[in-house]
């Protein structure tokens, strides 16, 4: 759920510099302590969570203006390793479109790489002793972590107040759902977004996060229950060979 | 002459007869800027009529049924189904429609097959009972009540294909679309869907438009048929008509069926027969060869 | 997402933009970009923007085509511009200005180069894995975006969207979202049993076509370099 | 008897004849304990024999091709091919298997057409120029070179199967299997693929399995047909052979070709006529009836 949304040139080289190399030293001891063989399986599938990300980010959630980013499922999925490397991928496409700038993509891989290695592990802990309970408590948790950083990064810069536009973004995203979609429409709706959000208050913000949150987590646990009923062997594997 | 809430046209026969759906020159333009047109001859279906439309790959049958569905604008062009718009009349015009697209795995949402085979009749508001006997009856009509309790995801694709063809059925549609509904099913179940879905049509009138790249089992499924080729409806006539036209079946990268070629190289020739489209047929015009001299 | 669109430019494209070297055009980029991030001033800005427009206009890229993807960042600017705005109305629009300058300057990039070029760029520096990762969920991406598309379709089709009852809503996106990922996670372990029989073994070679540099492309290194300095060095006037 | 690297068995003549594939009652069992067997008759495929499995949905063709691959691991049973065990030495097998699945979409890896025809020949190791010799020639093989520095995504469904066959030709593979090869192609697309591979077998003595649901292809593409019903391979043979079983044909959900099954209703009305399965066969055998009298 969180993201980054900050335009290149705004936050200073000081904050996103390290973020980037940061990150880089992350990717760099990810890629050196897996082994080949490892990687090869779970490529394949992250692409995948790479794509559904980039896709979940894109699935309008009707009145609320808030997405989900499925990284806590994604971290459960093909493990905290490999997809700190699809949150990076995904930052940086985002990037490429214009979504968050490209100096951001650093900091933002951070943010949401915490949030899928702090679900991935505590989904890891608390699963085997009851699922449901167990995926809730991870996701909140990592939700709450890795948006108490973005809030601390922007914080740094803008204040308080500037964490809130991640949550009207990526709507761009429609498109590619509703092809009919004309531009002008569109662009309306981001500018009423802008209204909406310019006319709430914080009791509107605290409800967006606690939604959010919220939607996120029931998602997530939605669909680990699903995959636990259809697929029992899938989650098992697949942590087996990335952890 | 257009008349709210229903079209007519006065067909070859002088006669005045209903058209369900009319489709008249259309363009479509893809977001990656591919344009498709179908133009040429005017596209329309009556009330109980089966149609299939054929043409080569790409040639736009998709596309085509997708805008008589209403789920693309035209460009250019004039659609109208039942006398609706169905772009703009899309949440009225859904309701009569069933619709089975080529990928079924796309299309079945439930997470039990009973689930997605009521998946309409609970959306429109239809009580529990009500529900469950829509459910039931049609399930049963198709043979697939031993699956209602199952995970979709597991069936065999012949047996997708029957809960999906369940799930456009339940809430009985005036109009079926069927995109490529044949393929990848063994002989069997074919022969038995083409039973199925000609019952349908007898007794509830349901008009149904099909595509298939299986030329044979055609005039066995198709009261008409459109051939579209190189963005235009180049053909229009009952299974006798079109495929007697083997130079026009040939630039559309189709084949003739099996039984037509056979009796058109017998008579080239030289002898007298009629081409048939069934084996009942070709049996009796054989006998008749055969007999004659 | 418009990568159907961005590709289509990037692929069709025939402009001198388009037939130079892929590392050229990265290195101009990189200038470009460095020079909008550290500018401090409106006067730059705008110059850096006007460059960058003009490079569209010689690249061929109708910019009423891709432009509003450049409006996003603007609009999400605003915010951040209405804070610094405290320092005056200029500090404003110079945040928005950068947003828009840096988006622009990616999309020149992508809308001129195929993706796959920029890619095997990427690969001569970044590790081998994080650009398969790439590769894979671009495939990924358009196979996953039909399916929901298709679900979407169907879904609509059986009148299982409601505008307003947002209960019904949750709960058929939810088991849309699942029937999606489950689909699409078996799908990729067929796609590791092809890739396996394809030979794959944890790398997916894609082709250098690494050009000798043409005099366009020390043009457009030398041009990258002018305006980096250019944005540098105190203009008095 | 087995001897490393080879196989040899005697066949009904009694030559001893060098098998590329043997498969002796498989047992598979998938994850969600759907357990799949394959036993009954010898599954045997010879160098440049084309060999075609049918049988209904969910009857195991797709699992018995996996387990030629290599990819299933048996739980009962023996596979063998080129005198390996695919699952064993899965690796060392791969580089003389061509596969085209059925599902073209996942089988495409490279960014670009030229990429992922040149996937498997750079990841063996073969030069730059080497590389871009066997893509080139392959390309132009398969008409597809216009196509080469396309990206797969934005292809027709037949470009892309197309540019998946020529990914898996690449390397001049030894085996070839095909999963449907056919399917959602019209006609002509069809036929002209049925060209290619036959050209192809012809050419390097290529074994081709295919499963296919269109059986009047079949005798265009197969020198042995085996039909895989209920757990068990009941029948192997030549199309003559094969189709002239009718009784076992409906058994297992197929239909009999149109051709064989006119004749065979000629048959019963007591003309001597040999059941043909191609239209020239069929063509000549009704000018001989006619002639006859
Ligand atoms: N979503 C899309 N985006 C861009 N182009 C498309 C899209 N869908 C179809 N096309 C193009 O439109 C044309 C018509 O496609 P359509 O799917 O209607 O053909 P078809 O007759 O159904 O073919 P097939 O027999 O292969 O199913 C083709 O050239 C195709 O490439
Ligand atoms: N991944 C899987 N998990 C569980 N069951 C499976 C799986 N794949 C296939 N099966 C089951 O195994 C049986 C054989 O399937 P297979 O796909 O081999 O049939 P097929 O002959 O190829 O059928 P079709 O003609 O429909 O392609 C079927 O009952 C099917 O439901
Ligand atoms: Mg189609
Ligand atoms: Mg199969």
């Amino acid at each position: 759920m969180s993201h980054i949304h900050i335009p290149d040139g705004i936050i200073p080289f000081y904050i996103w510099l390290p973020g980037y190399i940061l990150t880089f030293v992350i990717i760099y001891y990810i890629i050196k302590s897996s082994n080949n063989e490892q990687i090869k399986r779970v490529l394949p599938f992250t692409g995948i969570a790479a794509a559904l990300m980039l896709i979940g980010m894109s699935v309008p959630l009707i009145i609320i203006p808030v997405h989900i980013s499925l990284a806590v499922l994604t971290g459960i999925l093909i493990g905290p390793k490999m997809a700190f490397l699809v949150v990076f991928v995904v930052s940086m496409i985002l990037a490429m479109f214009g979504h968050g700038g490209v100096t951001i993509v650093g900091l933002n891989t951070l943010v949401i790489g915490s949030e899928v290695f702090i679900g991935a592990m505590l989904f890891k802990a608390l699963a085997k002793k009851n699922l449901v309970i167990g995926t809730c408590i991870a996701t909140v948790i990592a939700l709450i972590v890795s948006m108490s950083m973005m809030v601390g990064i922007i914080g740094t810069y803008a204040g308080f107040a500037a964490v809130l536009p991640h949550e009207v973004d990526d709507h761009a995203n429609e498109e590619l759902i509703n092809e009919g979609d004309n531009e002008g429409a569109h662009l309306a709706e981001v500018i009423d977004e802008i209204n909406y959000l310019a006319l709430t208050g914080w009791i509107a913000l605290i409800m967006i996060i606690v939604v959010g949150i919220g939607l996120e987590t029931l998602i997530t646990v939605l669909i680990i229950r699903y995959f636990y009923k259809v697929r029992p062997d899938l989650i098992e594997t697949v942590h087996r060979f990335t952890m | 002459m257009v008349v709210p809430g229903r079209n007519h046209y006065t067909n070859r026969d002088g006669d005045t007869m209903e058209n369900l759906i009319e489709v008249e020159c259309l363009k479509h333009v893809y977001p990656d800027k591919t344009e498709v047109s179908i133009c040429g001859l005017h596209f329309t279906a009556k009330e109980g009529e089966r149609v299939t439309i054929l043409g080569p790959n790409g040639a736009g049958k998709t596309t085509l049924l997708y805008h008589i569905l209403g789920l693309l604008k035209p460009v250019e062009g004039k659609v109208s189904v039942m006398g609706m718009e169905p772009f703009n009349q899309f949440n009225e015009l859904r309701k009569h429609v069933g619709v089975v697209f080529q990928n079924v795995d796309e299309q079945i949402i439930g997470p039990s097959v009973y689930d997605d085979i009521a998946f309409t009749p609970r959306s429109e508001g239809y009580s529990k009972e009500q529900v469950d006997q829509m459910t039931r009856d049609i399930s049963h009509r198709l043979g697939i009540e031993q699956l209602l309790n199952k995970i979709p995801h597991y069936l065999s694709s012949g047996q997708k294909k029957k809960v999906a063809l369940a799930g456009a059925l339940v809430m009985s549609p005036k109009l079926l679309i069927l995109d490529e509904p044949f393929d990848s099913l063994d002989s069997k179940s074919k022969t038995e869907m083409i039973g199925i879905l000609n019952e349908i049509t007898k007794e509830h009138g349901t008009t149904i438009i099909t595509t298939t790249h299986d030329i044979n089992i055609v005039p066995y499924i198709a009261d008409t048929i459109y051939i579209l080729n190189n963005g235009s409806i180049v053909a229009k006539g009952n299974p006798q008509e079109v495929f007697s036209q083997s130079e026009l079946l040939n630039d559309a990268n189709l084949e003739t069926p099996i039984l037509s070629e056979l009796f058109t190289r017998l008579r080239n020739r030289g002898f007298e027969v009629n081409i048939p489209y069934t084996l009942d047929d070709a049996e009796q015009n054989i006998l008749k060869i055969i007999e004659k001299p | 997402m418009h990568i159907a669109e961005i590709d289509n430019l990037s692929l069709n494209g025939n402009s001198i933009l388009h037939k130079s070297g892929t590392i050229s055009k990265i290195i101009l980029t990189v200038f470009i970009l460095t020079s909008i991030i550290i500018s401090k001033d409106l006067y730059r800005l705008t110059g850096l923007i006007s460059i960058v427009l003009v490079l569209f206009v010689v690249g061929k890229i109708p910019i009423t085509q891709i432009g509003h993807l450049a409006l996003y960042p603007a609009l999400f600017s605003v915010f951040f511009a209405v804070l610094s705005s405290q320092q005056g109305w200029v500090a404003g629009i110079i945040v928005i200005f950068k947003a828009v300058g840096a988006a622009l300057t990616m999309l020149l990039l992508i809308t001129t180069t195929p993706y796959v070029d920029v890619f095997s760029v990427f690969s001569l520096f970044m590790p081998s894995l994080i650009v398969d990762i790439f590769l894979m969920t671009y495939r990924s991406f358009f196979i996953i975006a039909d399916k929901l598309h298709n679900l979407m379709t169907s879904i609509r089709l059986k009148g299982g969207y409601k505008p307003w009852q947002l209960l019904l809503n949750l709960k058929t996106i939810a088991s849309m979202l699942g029937t999606l990922i489950i689909q699409s996670f078996e799908m990729s372990e067929r796609m590791y049993k092809i890739y396996e029989l394809r030979g794959y073994s944890g790398r997916i070679p894609i082709r250098m076509d690494l050009k000798p540099a043409s005099r366009t492309d020390y043009w457009l290194c030398l041009a990258g370099i002018i305006i980096l300095t250019g944005t540098v060095i105190p203009w008095k006037i």
